[in-house]
């Protein structure tokens, strides 16, 4: 294994940790700005897409993956977000604007909804949010006169400086400028006291008050911040589905968004982006590849849904800490081979107690 | 000598990438109170949960009454009559300090047998009598550390594996704990397999001990004869002179490393 | 003048009283030892200290300054620092990241700033770390800097928490028996830390433990709490030699 | 080279439901619109060019329904899309037809939105939910009832129906004198019933499904609620409904645009077609399976009409044209023309007795 | 006052639907110490069973009841023995998640299965009435809420003093523990996945004639949700106290306040009762003591 030489603190401050890190990150960014120019507006849209749930990945991540608190919740923020952009628009604000609009008023919400979080815990929060999800769904259908109710309303589409960018190549440009800007800051906070901060909640929320840690202000930081991403990927999720509705925002929206980072692997930046593929890409790729199946096959009734959930168990059955704790096992496979152990990946026994 | 009721030969296990033992053997006779010593991290935990089956060694056996039990799972382990006090207080925090007790006795069905075995150790350990009626989780850590001592008790084991068990014990009840290990031992005849790292007081009552650094034993042999060594007698007697003045922490190093 | 003081203070959980009408003052810049059979409530007494309790009744003064009703939060910015007797790390960080939580009493910068990582927050950080592997020295930290809580063994996650509570620069220090699962050794060892942060570092230090070689090694004063009660307070040796503590405490 | 037609193609794509809780009209949609489509590509195609039917699975979930119009458009280069499931799905997709001149047609959703206003990309044959319950609250003025009222999901889809029967009765000069809702969801009306009761109405209109239309109208017979007539739409015609056991909804009224003749009743080819279904995939076709099968019949026929080079706009345009036009299953005639997208707004209202739904008027067109 | 009874009657009824469910997601909870997301799922496979059982096979409908039990009872045994048992110990969350894939998979199987159709479900008590004082009440509603009680009551009786009762709360508090004690902590999980399934069957078939049979009954589980959490997710009287609760509060909202107020009724509370009580009703508080 190849171990980066420190030669001073610094160096563990540093976003990229080695030169060959620069290397692959600085070859992915090719690739990512280049796409355009190779892919067609199918896959552009799709990876459009990817990136938006990306965004509520990582903001979910924040809030779940390192503050260890749960929301079953976050299709709410995303329907707070997606509308008040769509609204903000529709009054003709700039699409700029109407994007911080967006942002401030979900993670104003945010910050509010973690205010319960002082009290409730686990399984608790976590339906707390639930119903607070419930709620958000019921104002969107009752307050017509901004959100159309039921019938819902179309979305214009995103216009900067009197550019429009409905084309696949201008708002895929958008959506990854946004989650470029979503991981840096993120990982900013993260290598900061306040990434710690987090953590410590997580871990042992006693031992983080004893050395000062407000639970307070951390959690509804945590909130704050985890809503305003998703707000903001909200707006541009308003955008990629054209025309809000109530009953876009449910429940079961939340419940997989809150897979998205429990498949790709809690506790990590990468985790929430190999989530938003998994979520966000794979049911597409079924969809593609029932093209290819026999017709007795592909015509089955729930056959897409019942694949997803078959790949859904077999992914966490085979890895139950996430798709980047495999990527974590490969790249190590690979940095130290010929030597690897097979040891070094068999799973252990393990065993969990309450946190009750 | 008849043959050792648990035997471990060349015992290796690992923490995913982490050897935390490496080739350990050791046996504990019929009838005896065997005992482990060694510095923090030594893999002495390690052993011991490789014999309850809570972790599967990459190599090697482990013997129990003639029976390889390497790759079973703890439970059955348990079944069979080896009974674990873990290192960490390992009590259920929602059930009461009796329901504790009586799930030490779960794979038993002789009513009257377990009723006197509560009575036995209400009778060894009266504090616990005391808090018959508490929730475990809000006992003090002495409190529960009895009571998960009292547990394993409840199982009538073939063969005790004690993990430091006079962690956070008082001086008082170090001395209970250990006076009631050796009369048990003598007692009911029942091996004992404790790591300790009140080494004083282990050597006293064990028959036997092994040594471990970095996993693997160093030093074997009869407790009498392990007090006797210079090493042990600093490193774990803490019998060396004083060093009262902190800069002239010079010490000597450990000579088997 | 007494760093800290404790009044009458007591806690009842339902019908236990854990700790009741305790009193005892503590001189700045020495070792003063609790003592007392399990489940005294000398825990529970650090408890209250840290604020994770709330006393039913008496106060808790600290530089002069009644703490009773602080939040539990600010009590670390006024410089008291506590380990746990269970161990309360967090166990899905590196001994790094548990150091630096160390300093959180004294981070300064904004969510801003953090966001953007400015300037400032780096100089801020490296100004933690320097602190930090200060510690880190001092506690021979060095070959755990970047392990998982959750890979180290007990003794080492021991002195993790030490270190953990002397990052944070305290003016007085609490330690739930700190020589708990170490051994003979490595109790030498910490009676030797113990020495130092009194008198390198000028920290005043209370501390419960049940190695009474560990106890007369270091405390400048003792006291032995039974039920909740105080039996009496003194030196290592004139609280060893009374009748209540030996029977109830040390065993004839 | 119009986008979909290749030399031997036409590609016609649909975003319906394979799964899900409208899985039962996406599934039989599907099924029925491949049975016209082989029967059309066994005649030999259209002029020359064999009709080729995605159906990609949009789980009634808006966020699946817009990747699939986004593979359909984008990947599949479809020339036309049909059957969409569901109004928020359409409302969704609509957009990305409309930037790629892609037609939307005859979708499953019966919400006025999905014809009107016109646009020329959008076309509905049958009645929608206001023209059904329109032709229900028309019917039972007529009976001389006045105090109606109203039940209804609280969704668009129940919306639309309260502001059908509405317009309807404004006509009339009455209006609804009482309403609650409900969520999809439900599974107890208790509540609801008691307060119509107490408004005292003597016809409730329901903006239900099949679920809930049978818990509102079980609940209240048992209730012993029997002077008042409930009637709901198009989804509450349905076997389910009418198979309650022990005739649990003898008496329940639906009002519904596409209704199932009796098979002695129903054209020859209609006749076939219910065999072939039936031997197909085992079950009787239901509503929206009709429906579909019609919309490709209308596709091909308008395929024809527009000539070997059709354009998507010579398509609707041949769209436009057709008048008079006879389904195979004796529905009243469809007509389109520049300014009417919508074929037929005829209504039927149907009421169940011994387990099956039976025809008590119609066609009734509200506008009429 | 007759209204006010009725009321009553009617919420008592959908209450005790909750309970059911909910009783199904606290046995998980209670002795896994997972929730488990595809209980709806579960439900709607036991209805289904059974409508083969009856529609199909011809079977009495009792003998029909008795089967579906024991075929989702094992079915659920199953599942656990050969998927779930696999990440025993694995983080919680991985294994809530692996029930929300296994929901897809029922879904899915479900409908290749039994077709996406609807069924009717014909039993003995569907139609029945009774008028007591001018109050209606259903003979299905009693037939749920008595079954609801009583499975309530065995259930609680169960954990509270068999053996294996403690032993299943025990592996779910601390599983090392467990199996320090000879608990057989995998065959207890199977167990009580196989004790759960069978509650969901019972609680699909009762429910069954109230709605059609179909894909859609799984959605019955998220009020249920509501319910468990509000009881005291883990508490047995608090699954059946929490149910009746929010059936009682939405049958009332729905008939004294505005119109709709019905739907959030059961959230609202949820979200008042946690604040005030953070734990549920009959939740036992935790606190780790350090
Ligand atoms: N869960 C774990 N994951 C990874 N490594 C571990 C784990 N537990 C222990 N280890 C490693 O295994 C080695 C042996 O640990 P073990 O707990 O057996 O030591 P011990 O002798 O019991 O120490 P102590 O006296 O502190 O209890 C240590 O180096 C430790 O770092
Ligand atoms: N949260 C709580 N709820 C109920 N009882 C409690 C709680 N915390 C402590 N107790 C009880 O108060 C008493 C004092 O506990 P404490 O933990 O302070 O003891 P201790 O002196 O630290 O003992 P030890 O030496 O065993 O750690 C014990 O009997 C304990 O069971
Ligand atoms: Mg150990
Ligand atoms: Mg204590």
């Amino acid at each position: 294994m190849r171990f980066p030489y420190k030669t001073d603190y610094g160096q563990d401050l540093d976003l990229f940790k080695s030169s060959s890190d620069r290397f692959w990150y600085g070859l992915l960014a090719l690739v990512l700005l280049s796409m355009p120019l190779w892919v067609d507006t199918f896959w552009l849209g799709e990876v459009s897409y990817v990136f938006i749930l990306g965004i509520v990945g990582i903001g979910l991540m924040i809030l779940t993956g390192y503050a260890g608190q749960v929301s079953i919740g976050h299709a709410a923020f995303l329907g707070i977000g997606a509308y008040t952009h769509a609204i903000l628009l529709s009054m003709g604000t700039p699409f700029v604007v109407s994007l911080v609009g967006a942002t401030a008023l979900s993670t104003l919400i945010g910050a509010g909804v973690g205010f319960p979080a002082l009290r409730v815990a686990g399984i608790y929060l976590a339906m707390a949010t639930f119903a607070f999800n419930f709620l958000v769904e019921f104002v969107f259908v009752r307050w017509e006169s901004m959100t159309g109710g039921f019938s819902g309303f179309a979305v214009a589409s995103p216009e900067f400086l009197g550019v429009s960018f409905t084309s696949g190549g201008g708002f895929y440009y958008i959506c990854l400028l946004s989650i470029v800007l979503a991981i840096l800051l993120t990982l900013n906070l993260l290598r900061s006291p306040t990434g710690r901060a987090l953590i410590a909640l997580r871990d042992s929320e006693t031992a983080a008050q004893a050395l000062g840690v407000r639970l307070a202000r951390y959690k509804t930081t945590a909130f704050a911040i985890s809503a305003g991403l998703t707000g903001f990927a909200g707006a541009l999720f308003a955008h990629r589905i054209g025309y809000l509705a109530p009953d876009i925002f449910t429940i079961m929206f939340s419940i997989q968004l809150l897979l998205m980072v429990v498949v790709g692997g809690m506790g990590s930046i990468h985790g929430a982006i190999f989530g938003a593929i998994f979520v966000g890409a794979l049911p597409q790729l079924i969809a593609i590849m029932r093209d290819y199946l026999p017709d007795s096959v592909a015509r089955q009734p729930g056959i897409e849904p019942g694949i997803f959930g078959l790949l859904l168990v077999l992914t966490i059955l085979f890895e139950p800490r996430g798709i980047y704790g495999r990527w974590l096992k490969i790249k190590h496979y690979f940095s130290v081979f010929p030597m690897h152990k097979k040891a070094a990946f068999s799973r252990q026994k393990s065993y969990t107690k309450s946190e009750r | 000598m008849s043959e050792p009721i648990l035997k471990l030969t060349n015992i290796e296990s690992s923490y995913g990438p982490i050897t935390a033992i490496r080739g350990i053997s050791m046996s504990v006779p019929e009838a005896t109170i065997v005992t482990v010593l060694g510095a923090n991290g030594a893999g002495k935990t390690t052993v011991l949960k490789t014999i309850s089956g809570i972790i599967d060694p990459r190599k090697g056996a482990v013997i129990f009454e003639g029976k390889a039990i390497q790759s079973m799972d703890p439970d059955a382990v348990a079944r069979i009559g080896i009974a674990h006090v873990p290192e960490g207080r390992e009590v259920f925090p929602l059930l009461t300090a009796r329901e504790n007790l009586m799930m030490g006795a779960y794979a038993r069905s002789d009513r009257k047998g377990i009723a006197d075995d509560l009575e036995m150790v209400f009778n060894y350990l009266p504090a616990v009598k005391r808090l018959e009626k508490r929730t475990a989780g809000t006992m003090s850590g002495g409190e529960q550390q009895m009571l998960v001592i009292g547990r394993a008790l409840m199982s009538r084991p073939k063969l005790l594996l004690l993990d430091e068990p006079s962690l956070g014990l008082s001086p008082r009840l170090v001395k209970e704990i250990f006076e009631l290990i050796v009369r048990i031992n003598g007692e009911q005849k029942l091996p004992i397999l404790v790591v300790e790292q009140n080494a004083g007081t282990a050597l006293k009552a064990a028959h036997y001990g092994y040594v471990l650094e970095l996993g693997r034993v160093v030093m074997e042999d009869s407790c009498e004869r392990l007090m006797e060594k210079e090493d042990v007698r600093e490193f774990y007697l803490g019998a060396a002179p004083e060093n009262v003045h902190a800069d002239i922490r010079l010490k000597r190093r450990k000579t088997w490393q | 003048m007494a760093i800290f003081q404790a009044r009458d203070v007591a806690i009842k959980f339902g019908r236990i009283s854990a700790v009741d009408g305790v009193t005892f003052d503590i001189e700045p810049g020495t070792v003063f030892t609790i003592i007392g059979p399990n489940g005294a409530g000398k825990t529970t007494l650090f408890n209250l200290i840290s604020r994770l309790y709330d006393t039913s009744a008496g106060t808790l003064t600290f530089e002069g300054r009644d703490i009773t009703n602080l939040p539990a939060h600010s009590i670390a910015g006024l410089g008291i620092a506590r380990t746990f007797q269970n161990l309360e790390l967090f166990d899905h960080a590196t001994v790094l990241q548990n150091l630096l939580l160390g300093r959180h009493a004294h981070t300064r910068s904004n969510l801003v700033a953090e966001l953007l990582f400015l300037g400032s927050v780096r100089r801020e950080e490296l100004a933690h770390r320097e602190k930090v592997e200060e510690v880190i020295d001092f506690l021979n930290l060095h070959k755990y800097r970047d392990s998982m809580i959750v890979n180290l063994p007990y003794g080492v996650r021991k002195v993790v928490e030490l270190a953990r509570a002397l990052c944070s620069e305290p003016k007085l220090l609490l330690l739930d028996e700190p020589s708990s699962g170490l051994n003979t050794e490595e109790t030498g060892e910490m009676a030797f830390w113990i020495h130092d942060i009194r008198d390198r570092y000028g920290i005043t230090v209370l501390m419960v433990e049940h190695d009474m070689g560990l106890v007369n090694r270091v405390s400048d004063k003792v006291l032995a709490l039974n039920y909740g009660r105080v039996i009496t307070i003194g030196t290592a040796a004139q609280v060893q030699s009374h009748p209540e503590v030996i029977t109830a405490y040390l065993g004839g | 080279q119009t986008r979909g037609v290749t030399d031997t193609e036409v590609i016609i794509g649909s975003a319906g439901d394979l799964s899900g809780p409208a899985a039962n009209n996406g599934l039989a949609s599907a099924h029925a619109m491949q049975l016209r489509v082989d029967e059309i590509n066994a005649a030999g195609g259209i002029h020359g060019r064999k009709l080729r039917l995605i159906v990609e699975d949009a789980q009634y979930q808006v966020p699946r329904a817009v990747q699939a119009a986004n593979k359909l458009i984008n990947r599949d280069k479809i020339f036309a899309m049909i059957g969409t499931v569901g109004t928020p799905q359409n409302n969704a997709v609509f957009p990305l037809l409309e930037q790629n001149n892609i037609p939307s047609l005859f979708p499953l959703s019966q919400a006025r939105v999905m014809w009107s206003p016109v646009n020329k990309l959008k076309f509905q044959f049958n009645a929608d939910y206001r023209d059904q319950v329109g032709g229900a609250v028309k019917y039972m003025v007529d009976q001389k009832k006045t105090k109606f009222c109203a039940e209804y999901q609280d969704t668009d889809f129940g919306k639309d129906i309260v502001t059908g029967a509405e317009e309807e009765l404004k006509k009339a000069g009455l209006s609804i004198v009482a309403k609650s809702t409900h969520k999809p969801t439900d599974t107890d009306l208790g509540t609801q019933m008691i307060n119509l009761r107490k408004a005292g109405c003597e016809v409730v209109v329901l903006g239900t499904l099949g679920r809930d239309a049978i818990i509102a109208y079980t609940t209240a017979r048992r209730a012993g609620w029997t002077d008042v007539e409930f009637i709901g739409v198009s989804p509450t015609y349905d076997p389910a409904v009418s198979g309650v056991p022990d005739g649990g909804t003898d008496g329940l009224y639906a009002s519904t645009g596409v209704w199932i003749k009796p098979r002695e009743e129903m054209p020859e080819a209609g006749r076939q077609m219910f065999d072939k279904y039936k031997a197909a995939y085992g079950s009787e076709p239901t509503v929206s399976a009709m429906i579909s099968y019609i919309g490709i019949d209308l596709i091909a026929i308008a395929l024809e009409k527009a000539g070997k080079d059709v354009t998507t706009e010579s398509f609707l345009a041949a769209l436009e044209s057709i008048k008079d036009y006879n389904d195979a299953f004796g529905n009243p005639p469809q007509n389109y023309s520049a300014d009417n997208h919508q074929g037929s707004n005829a209504a039927f209202v149907t009421r169940v007795k011994g387990g099956a739904y039976e025809l008590i008027a119609g066609p009734i067109s509200h506008t009429d | 006052m007759t209204e006010l009874s009725q009321l009553i009657v009617y919420g008592l009824a959908t209450g005790c639907i909750y309970s059911l469910i909910a009783l199904g997601f606290v046995l998980i909870y209670k002795a896994t110490e997972m929730v488990n997301f595809a209980q709806g799922d579960l439900l709607m496979l036991g209805a289904f069973v059974a409508v083969t059982f009856i529609l199909t096979l011809g079977l009495s409908y009792w003998l029909a009841f008795i089967l579906a039990v024991i075929v989702m009872a094992a079915f659920s045994y199953g599942l656990d023995a050969v998927v779930l048992r696999r990440v025993i110990g694995q983080p919680q969350f991985s294994v809530v998640m692996l029930t929300i894939g296994l929901g897809f998979i029922f879904r899915a199987g479900a409908t290749m299965i039994w077709g996406t159709e609807p069924y009717n479900f014909p039993a003995p008590f569907s139609s029945g009435v009774s008028v007591v004082g001018g109050v209606v009440i259903s003979h299905v509603a009693i037939s749920i809420v008595v079954g609801t009680v009583v499975l309530c009551s065995i259930l609680w009786a169960f954990f509270r003093f068999s053996k294996l009762g403690v032993a299943m709360q025990a592996a779910s508090q601390n599983q090392l523990a467990a199996y320090y004690m000879g608990v057989p902590v995998k065959r207890i999980f199977s167990l009580i996945w196989a004790i759960s399934g069978g509650v969901a069957a019972v609680a699909g078939i009762l429910i069954a004639p109230l709605t059609l049979v179909d894909n859609t009954m799984s959605m019955l589980g998220l009020k249920a949700f509501a319910a468990a959490v509000l009881g005291g997710f883990g508490s047995i009287p608090g699954a059946l106290v929490g149910g009746i609760l929010i059936g009682m509060i939405e049958q009332v909202s729905g008939a004294y306040f505005i119109d709709g107020s019905k739907d959030i009724a059961a959230y609202a509370t949820l979200l008042l009762v946690l604040l005030l009580r953070p734990q549920g009703l009959f939740g036992a508080v935790g606190r780790k003591k350090v």
